[in-house]
């Protein structure tokens, strides 16, 4: 299929949630908020791993859901999620290699006892 | 050989030649912009993430971030931020149903909203400053982290200047469904800026050290 | 400026039409005027095509002055020429100007040329963006450049390592023009990296699929991708060098307790897709030109499309092995050590694919022929020292050495800038509508290739032998002093075929003149290409009429069929095929001021951040100004597109509010929006 | 005979000569930084040995790829200037397996490159731990070499730390005082290996032995993974900082002297021991540390008393001006904070970062004149930075111009001569530099 038989409709409204489903969408990503900072808040209770895979894990809900309902990547061309998810995922990789590499760099973790960089985290 | 004109058409509703990806040119520019923005911060939060532990140095008496962070402050304005991307979406809904004065009403909140979160990060580090002597070159930790939200701050800033110019800037031509797109950028933009500070927000003000 | 002059469109009638000033008063919408003023205003993507190029080739002059007196200075042990000094601040700028002011622009050059003519479209998506891009190259390239003027240039190398970069280590102004400069040029690259893409991606004609793209498009599409994420990454690296130098951030201040490494890695993030960035427009070019004069398709098109991709993305998996040194582990050591390795593979499918095309063809060694071959087996030398490099134990006794300078070169000189001089002499007739002659293109190549061995080759050696890069001078007890002499020979052997080169250029025009302009015709090569598909040089419109595309080579199915025997017949002549270039109904966007006068105001603001903060105030004035300027600016001038055959169809009187009236934030998402209306030039 | 051939018998006789003077410089003997022979460490002959597989692989690629093209131009080139009309080649547009052949065997043989890679890369960063035993102070230590290298604008201090210090993952700063420490010339036992625990105190240095192993940066505020070296052969062994660290990088010189175990012990004891002073000197210095001020009457108190007065706050010398020097004091005065050791600057051969001889080459005298014109200005020598880094901020970069008079110098000179041991004849001819 070439390209320019992909001629569709550039909008097609009846695909978008209506205002009233913007609102719950809304309301989600404030209770979601709450639960963030309520394990913010019981931190000292709850095993430190789980806080901090919690924590990133609403991260991700909520980006996903931000960018899938409010930017209409759900509804919108396929191309559009392509192009930003390759800037995304990239920069997701690389700077993980990068943070990665700063963790690795010492043969036993001497410097964390100094408060150096690369020890911390 | 003679080759085939084509009479192009022309979408009357928005104006724009067809284009291969049945994308305007605006949208996929603004889409690849932000896709483009995402490696900015990243570098940003990298960063700040390095020298996350190093707010001791310089004898500044806290050993860490959380012992300055006023964490229940930034919840709010990270809410109030969230739901400026609520407004600003019934915003392009309200211009898509030609429905212009809801548009303008629901805009000029979104802009509001964004200023009460300038307002909240401006009122931070001020306290950082003038409370906990953290100034921009007091450690690496301060110049990291004011960077990062200062970065994210002239993002949202931008952001207040381009709803306002929409705003104001159509008073005569009307903001109609004419403007859907201009609305839809604005707003692309917008939630971007907002989903930025989701990460940041979790990243640097919720997730413990060590 | 109350000129009333027909505006760029090209009408039928010629009768003058009166323009109304547009009520933002002090620039009145340019007319073209046939002088050089038309050049300001151009957004013509062929004129700034044109127009990188002439930048690109005087910087090259100024980098390429820096080499000679580098060469100078080594050719004899304890050489005096310079002091360590300056010699610092030459070598750096060296690097610098070469890389990103002559290599990237260059490319720019051509991708700007060809980019919209190769998928048969009437121009970019953004022309007055693509204005906005080159002036602010050019701006950022001036003002690095204009640091010799004013105490120096940098001193730090080109890659700029902390924290020799801070005030403590560099105290004079170099490295803040540095930072500023390369800041600026980033913006110049995103710009056009965002403005190309979606080009490539939107604006084809019916029929042109992805897949039936040249793969010149091809390859600077992938570049533009590099560019789009990689120049974030240093614009972070060079706002923290910024703002640890003139706002006393400790990013990079050890003292502080920084680590040094997070520059190494923010730059080589960038700096590795860089290399691929100059290199692959280069491969481009010699994808268009080897098939051409060999008579046959290039061989095996769409492995020659993913390995220019797979290249992309596996070049962003190898950035630390510029810091196998560095002391970032010996894990990470490993993982990019072999990363790196494997690069060699999509590069070495292009290779032999190439060489697949050339088999059994029928090849005609023209100047443009001879420089893409040269390509061929010059980079391969200088892709296989890389190799030696990624091995990392072996790279710890190479690394800072000349070996080192041996192998880029040979990558830069004998891959990209050799492919780029192939691209000269391949599309001069379509730019500029003459030949450059041909027997000078031969003395120009043999003494540029011969001259670049002589200079490059001996370097391996040296750099086995022990010597280091960045130094100003050596003792002649480290038996370095004869491959020296033999390379700073051979630099002046390349200086002569690149001055041949400019001598080529008037001669052969003087020539052509005295002829009486006898035209090149549209396709003077017998190439394969859409660009090859209209008159020489390209008319201001491109293309009379949209071509509908059926295959990949379409201008070349166009002219060639097979008959029962599969053997090739021709179908029609070129001049058969080819437009004429003799529509004038063309509706064109309207050249502007505002890309200009915004793009001045950046290096107003950098020189205000380095000598007082004061002069900002000037440069953002401009730049606002250029900016709200531009949005009210419509971009296709209402008087020029209602005199005649409108093609847009859609009659409305634009109005200048049209455009969302973002503000002045003056930064580039907001130019997007800015840029709202400027879709029209594609619908040829 | 064809043109054609002819040109390639060109062709293959420049080859010839290409290959000729490469292979003739390769066993050029006289180049100190040589990375291809006589080398004398194990790790870097394992790299060498290494490297000759890794080039010839890249011979064979290049000649294949150089090989087709000569081919195809002999024999595929048309000779006329335009094609002519019908002459078409068969209109071959690709072939899967072909490309699927040459993505395979280049991904084979760098599997195959990537796998010994790896092992020579693991046994280059695995370190074993030997020990040996030297006489410290009269007592018998069990060492394992280790040895702290300081990169510094712009020349290279060596620590020694006998007995058991933990040294890895050390800040500069937080290191205990050294045992030794010297500058410039790190003299190592043969046969065994050292560990190195590489850093810097300012800017981004490289340390750099190419004969006995490749580099490892010297960063400022981190040490990473120990680097090693050792020598399988007492000898003297040239090196050069490789990363671009400023002004003089190509001044920064340093060389590695291996001498057989006997010879080392000798050369601890000597630095073990303080400055040879005529026992007036020693009695003048005791009156100047106990705060009298007595005039200097000979001329080695004269030294003293210059010394102490210009040089101590940055320098320096055991037993003359111990009182005065304190790494506070040299980090008011110092961007880099240290200064050379010059209590055995005689028992060095060379001085300035190593480009510079202290005794003469030729005659075994001491090399006055080089010194003399050092202390005159050292800026003379090697290109300093020594205006303050800015208004708030007076240290240097370098050795300033202390405006000594001649007298001064050289009394200077005499304390430098005298503070020994003389290094032997051998030493000081192999180690002897241009300059
Ligand atoms: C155009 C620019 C360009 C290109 C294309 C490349 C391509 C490559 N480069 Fe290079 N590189 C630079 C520009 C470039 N480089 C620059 C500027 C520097 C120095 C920066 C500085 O320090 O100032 C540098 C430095 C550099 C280093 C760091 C050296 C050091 O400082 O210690 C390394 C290390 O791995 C490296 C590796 C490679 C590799 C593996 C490739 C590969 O992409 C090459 C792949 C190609 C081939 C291998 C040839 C063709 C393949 C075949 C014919 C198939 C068969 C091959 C095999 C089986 C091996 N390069
Ligand atoms: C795009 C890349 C590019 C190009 C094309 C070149 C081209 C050349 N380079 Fe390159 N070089 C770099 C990129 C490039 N370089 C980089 C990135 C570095 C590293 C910098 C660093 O360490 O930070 C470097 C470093 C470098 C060094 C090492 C310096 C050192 O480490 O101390 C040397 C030494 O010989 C050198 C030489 C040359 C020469 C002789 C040419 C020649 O090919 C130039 C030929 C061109 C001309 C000669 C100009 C045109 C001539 C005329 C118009 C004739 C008339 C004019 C006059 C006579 C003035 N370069
Ligand atoms: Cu120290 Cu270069
Ligand atoms: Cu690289």
């Amino acid at each position: 299929m070439t390209a320019t038989e992909t001629h569709v409709d550039v909008h097609d409204e009846h695909d978008h949630p209506s205002d009233s489903q913007y609102v719950i969408i809304a309301l989600i990503l404030a209770a979601l908020t709450a639960i963030e900072i309520l394990m913010f808040v019981f931190e000292e209770d709850l095993p430190r791993s789980g806080v901090k895979l919690g924590l990133i894990f609403l991260m991700v809900v909520k980006f996903w859901i931000v960018g899938a309902y409010f930017m209409h990547l759900k509804f919108d061309k396929p191309i559009l999620w392509q192009l930003f998810v390759a800037g995304l995922l990239l920069a997701v990789a690389v700077y993980f290699i990068m943070m990665s590499a700063f963790e690795f760099s010492f043969w036993n973790d001497g410097f964390e006892d100094q408060g150096l960089p690369g020890g911390g985290s | 050989m003679a080759s085939a004109t084509v009479a192009v058409e022309h979408d009357e509703d928005h104006g724009h030649a067809e284009t291969n990806t049945g994308i305007s040119n605006n949208k996929l520019a603004m889409w690849l912009f932000l896709s483009s923005d995402c490696l900015l911060f990243g570098a940003l939060i990298s960063s700040f993430l390095l020298y996350r532990t190093n707010i001791g140095d310089n004898n500044t008496g806290y050993d860490s971030p959380f012992d300055v962070f006023d964490i229940p402050f930034t919840s709010l304005s990270s809410f109030v931020l969230l739901m400026s991307s609520l407004t600003m979406v019934l915003s392009l809904s309200a211009v898509n149903r030609d429905d212009e004065r809801a548009g303008r009403i629901w805009m000029m909140t979104t802009a509001f909203l964004g200023m009460v979160f300038i307002g909240g990060q401006v009122f931070e580090f001020t306290e950082f400053y003038q409370v906990y002597g953290l100034g921009y070159s007091t450690n690496t930790w301060t110049s990291a982290f004011y960077t990062l939200t200062g970065f994210h701050g002239v993002h949202v800033s931008v952001g207040i200047l381009m709803l306002l110019g929409t705003v104001f800037g159509t008073r005569k031509s009307g903001l109609g469904k004419g403007k859907s797109e201009t609305v839809e950028l604005v707003g692309l933009y917008w939630h971007f800026v907002d989903i930025v500070w989701v990460i940041i927000f979790t990243v640097i003000y919720l997730i413990p050290i060590g | 400026m109350a000129i009333v002059e027909r505006p760029l469109a090209i009408g039928a009638g010629d009768d003058a039409v009166p323009v109304v000033d547009r009520p933002l008063g002090d620039l009145t919408r340019p007319k073209i005027s046939g002088t050089w003023k038309d050049w300001l205003s151009t957004v013509d993507h062929k004129k700034i095509g044109i127009m990188y190029g002439v930048a690109a080739m005087f910087f090259f002059v100024i980098g390429g002055a820096e080499a000679l007196l580098i060469r100078i200075q080594l050719a004899t042990p304890n050489g005096t020429l310079l002091s360590p000094e300056v010699y610092n601040q030459v070598f750096t700028m060296h690097g610098v100007t070469m890389i990103f002011l002559v290599i990237m622009p260059l490319a720019a050059a051509f991708a700007n040329y060809l980019l919209p003519l190769q998928i048969g479209a009437r121009d970019v998506a953004f022309p007055r963006m693509n204005a906005l891009s080159f002036w602010v190259f050019l701006f950022g390239g001036l003002f690095l450049n204009s640091a010799w003027l004013l105490g120096g240039g940098a001193d730090g190398g080109w890659f700029n390592y902390a924290p020799n970069s801070s005030v403590t280590f560099s105290p004079s102004h170099g490295i803040d023009f540095y930072a500023l400069g390369l800041q600026i040029t980033g913006i110049a690259s995103l710009v056009s990296a965002i403005n190309l893409i979606t080009t490539v991606l939107n604006m084809r004609p019916k029929g042109m699929s992805l897949f039936r793209m040249p793969v010149f498009t091809w390859m600077n599409l992938v570049v533009q991708f590099l560019l789009l994420f990689a120049v974030p990454v240093i614009s972070v690296a060079l706002f923290e060098l910024t703002f640890d130098r003139l706002f006393g951030a400790n990013f990079f201040n050890t003292e502080a307790g920084a680590d040094p490494l997070l520059w190494q890695h923010l730059f080589w993030i960038f700096g590795h897709p860089e290399v691929y960035i100059l290199i692959l427009p280069s491969f481009g070019i010699i994808s268009e030109v080897i098939p051409t004069f060999s008579r046959k398709p290039i061989f095996g098109y769409s492995f020659m499309v993913f390995s220019g991709i797979a290249i992309g993305f596996m070049g962003w998996g190898v950035w630390a092995h510029h810091m196998f040194v560095s002391g970032i582990g010996p894990i990470s050591v490993a993982a990019f050590s072999l990363s790196t390795m494997f690069i060699a593979v999509p590069t070495g499918v292009k290779i032999l694919n190439w060489l697949a095309t050339i088999w059994g063809g029928r090849l005609r060694f023209t100047t443009a022929m001879l420089f893409a071959v040269g390509v061929v087996s010059m980079f391969t030398i200088g892709g296989l020292s890389g190799v030696t490099h990624s091995i990392a134990p072996a790279d710890t006794q190479q690394t800072d050495t000349y070996y080192i300078v041996a192998h880029f070169h040979y990558v830069i000189f004998g891959g990209a800038l050799l492919g780029i001089f192939s691209g000269f002499y391949f599309w001069w007739p379509k730019m500029f509508g003459y030949m450059l002659n041909e027997r000078i293109g031969k003395w120009n190549f043999w003494l540029q290739i011969v001259g670049f061995n002589v200079t490059f080759g001996p370097m391996h050696i040296l750099g086995l032998q022990g010597m280091s890069r960045r130094i100003d001078t050596y003792d002649a007890s480290f038996g370095f002093e004869f491959w020296n002499l033999v390379a700073s020979i051979g630099s002046f052997i390349i200086a002569a075929g690149i001055a041949i080169f400019f001598w080529n250029i008037s001669y052969s025009r003087k020539q052509w003149k005295k002829a009486g302009m006898p035209n090149p015709g549209p396709d003077p090569w017998d190439a394969r290409s859409l660009e090859w598909m209209t008159a020489s040089p390209t008319p201001e419109h491109n293309f009379d009429e949209e071509i509908v595309v059926e295959s990949l080579d379409e201008f070349w199915h166009r002219k060639y069929g097979y008959d029962e025997n599969n053997n090739v017949v021709r179908i029609a002549t070129a001049e058969e095929v080819a437009q004429d270039g003799s529509n004038t109904n063309v509706h064109l966007p309207s050249p502007s001021y505002f890309p200009i006068v915004l793009a001045l105001g950046l290096p107003i603001i950098a020189y205000g951040l380095i000598y007082s903060l004061w002069l900002c105030i000037p440069g953002a004035a401009l730049l606002i100004y250029g900016f709200v300027g531009w949005i009210f600016e419509h971009p296709d001038d209402p008087n020029a597109a209602h005199d005649h055959h409108d093609e847009h169809g859609d009659g409305d009187e634009p109005d200048a509010l049209d455009a969302p009236a973002d503000d002045a934030g003056a930064d580039d998402e907001a130019e997007l929006v800015a840029a709202g209306t400027e879709t029209e030039a594609d619908n040829g | 005979m064809t043109p054609t051939f002819t040109s390639a018998r060109k062709v293959g006789r420049l080859l010839a000569v290409v290959a000729a003077s490469i292979v003739l410089t390769a066993c050029a003997g006289d180049a100190e930084l040589d990375t291809l022979n006589d080398l004398a460490g194990p790790e870097a002959q394992a790299i060498d040995r290494f490297m000759n597989w890794i080039l010839l692989v890249s011979y064979v690629v290049f000649a294949i790829v150089l090989g087709i093209t000569m081919y195809a131009w002999k024999n595929f080139r048309i000779k006329t200037d335009e094609y002519e009309e019908g002459d078409w080649p068969e209109q071959i547009h690709g072939n899967t397996k072909a490309e699927l052949a040459w993505t395979a065997a280049p991904a084979i043989i760098l599997a195959i490159v990537g796998v010994f890679t790896i092992s020579l890369h693991s046994s280059l960063n695995s370190a074993d731990s030997n020990q040996i035993n030297v006489l410290v102070g009269g007592e018998n230590v069990s060492w394992e070499p280790e040895i702290v290298v300081v990169g510094q604008q712009w020349w290279w201090e060596y620590q020694y730390h006998f007995g058991d210090v933990e040294l890895t993952a050390q800040r500069i700063e937080n290191l205990p005082t050294p045992d030794i420490t010297t500058a410039t010339q790190m003299v190592i036992p043969v046969g065994q290996e050292i560990e190195l625990e590489i850093t810097s105190r300012d800017v981004i240095h490289s340390h750099w032995i190419p004969s006995l192993n490749g580099k490892r940066d010297a960063v400022p505020g981190r040490q990473s993974a120990p680097w090693k070296i050792e020598a399988d052969r007492p000898g003297v062994f040239f090196g050069q900082c490789t990363e671009f660290c400023g002004l003089s990088h190509s001044r920064m010189r340093m060389q590695v002297i291996a001498l057989p175990m006997e010879e080392f012990q000798e050369w601890v004891t000597a630095q073990m021991q303080g400055v040879p002073l005529e026992p007036e000197t020693q009695a003048y210095v005791e009156a100047l540390v106990a705060g009298e001020v007595p005039s200097p009457e000979t001329a080695e108190q004269r030294a003293v008393a210059t010394f102490r007065g210009k040089c101590a706050s940055c320098h320096l010398m055991e037993g003359v001006a111990d009182d005065l020097w304190s790494e506070e004091a040299v980090a008011d005065q110092l961007v880099a904070g240290a200064a050379p050791n010059l209590t055995h600057f005689s028992s060095r051969t060379t001085f300035a970062g190593g480009i510079r001889n202290v005794w003469d080459v030729e005659t075994g005298e001491f090399n006055q004149n080089d010194l003399r014109e050092w202390l005159a200005n050292p800026a003379d020598i090697k290109a300093n930075f020594t205006d303050p880094v800015s208004d708030d901020d007076s240290r240097m970069r370098g050795m300033p111009n202390l405006g000594l008079s001649t007298q001064e110098i050289d009394d200077l000179v005499a304390l430098l001569e005298a503070t020994g041991p003389k290094p032997s004849m051998d030493i000081i001819e192999q180690t002897g530099v241009e300059g």
